[in-house]
């Protein structure tokens, strides 16, 4: 028999993750009638003030081998700890402007606290062990690098 | 023996350049290599780095071969 | 000057909700841009197997005024604990067959924290606190009064 | 004296109707109601109720008045 070896699958989206994508997301899971629970993180780029300059958007650099390997890492992990259905993680790559939308974590359970407990674990892993770069943008076309916290 | 080094995030512009190739001497270890590159450019030091060799995170010091390929990493910032 | 009295927003809609009308929830939020993090929870209908009997559908009844005062405090609570931008709420009444959604909850913060905790929190008190009602509905058209947990 | 009661979920199953007039003594309090319903239909005393009048929630006993509206609420199952 073949030994079936399970790859990453690549998370990321150039550019900003539409709405409306989003939605059709959603509309897929209608025919999986185990679920009962999704939980739907999305982080949206904020118009932060740093010493008095708004940020404009956010670019976004990765090492994208590692950080697929990353979160596919996580993602197996939280399948382990967790009972889950399916699961759906995006991020972005390049310029995503503020109020647009940059990471996008969708987790669907037969049980409420399953999807919710793997929805954050997944959030602060991705924060955590994915090299993903955050530069924030500012109008007067300086940057900063972006510090999770 | 060469090596690529493969700049991210703020470490790049810490550097001023996003990838470069180095000849380094045989037995050159992992942090004998950053040692060197912080010593030529000694805005590295102010930065938390991570490294990764061919594309593997490595936190022990280990030999470098000819070829590897170098992922100098700063904080991570996604989402 | 006026006194400005704060009125329950209604949080029943007749039948699903649908994944379309959550696609635009999303993109409505995207001129505000001081929000950094997005929780929704979907509770969707799940084709339980209960006695050998499968769930076709669950029929939501409430004391709709008494429902919506309930979540409408729960809602002012919500605000109160936590930072947060703003918040949508509904849940349906009427049939929502499985795999349909039926309960939606949409948190927006600066922060990922506060979007998560009360995402959570408003759940939690919803499933609790709002007199609404299930009744599953199975194949043969009997049916068995839902009981939350 | 008349009050009106609504009946939700499996309480409506157990009286067989979703809402009931009845007449009732002056000075009748809340439980007396209660336990005069759970006479005329046992099957009530097998859930967990809660009871609203004129649609706020009671935990207290107390005295109702003429009209009011009682709701007769099982355990709450949204979501």
């Amino acid at each position: 028999m073949e030994q079936k070896t399970r790859k990453p699958k690549p998370i990321f989206k150039q550019g900003p993750i539409s709405a409306e994508s989003i939605g059709v997301s959603i509309a897929n899971h209608q025919s999986k009638t185990e679920i009962g629970a999704h939980n739907i993180f999305m982080g949206q780029v904020r118009a932060d003030k740093i010493e008095g300059k708004k940020v404009v958007a956010i670019e976004y650099t990765a090492n994208e081998e590692l950080a697929n390997e990353a979160v596919f890492a996580i993602r197996e992990q939280a399948f382990e700890k967790y009972n889950l259905t399916c699961m759906h993680i995006y991020h972005s790559l390049g310029e995503v402007k503020t109020g647009e939308i940059c990471l996008f974590i969708f987790v669907s359970s037969p049980r409420r606290d399953a999807a919710n407990d793997a929805c954050r674990y997944i959030l602060e892993a991705i924060k955590k062990e994915a090299p993903i770069f955050g530069k924030e943008l500012f109008e007067d076309n300086t940057h900063k690098w972006k510090v999770n916290n | 023996m060469k090596v690529k080094i493969t700049f991210y995030g703020q470490a790049a512009d810490a550097v001023n350049s996003n990838a470069i190739e180095l000849d380094i001497n045989e037995q050159s270890t992992l942090l004998v290599l950053k040692n060197t590159l912080e010593i030529k450019h000694p805005r590295l030091t102010n930065i938390e780095l991570k490294l990764a060799v061919n594309n593997k995170m490595v936190i022990k010091d280990f030999n470098l071969n000819d070829g590897d390929e170098i992922s100098v990493l700063p904080p991570f910032s996604g989402g």
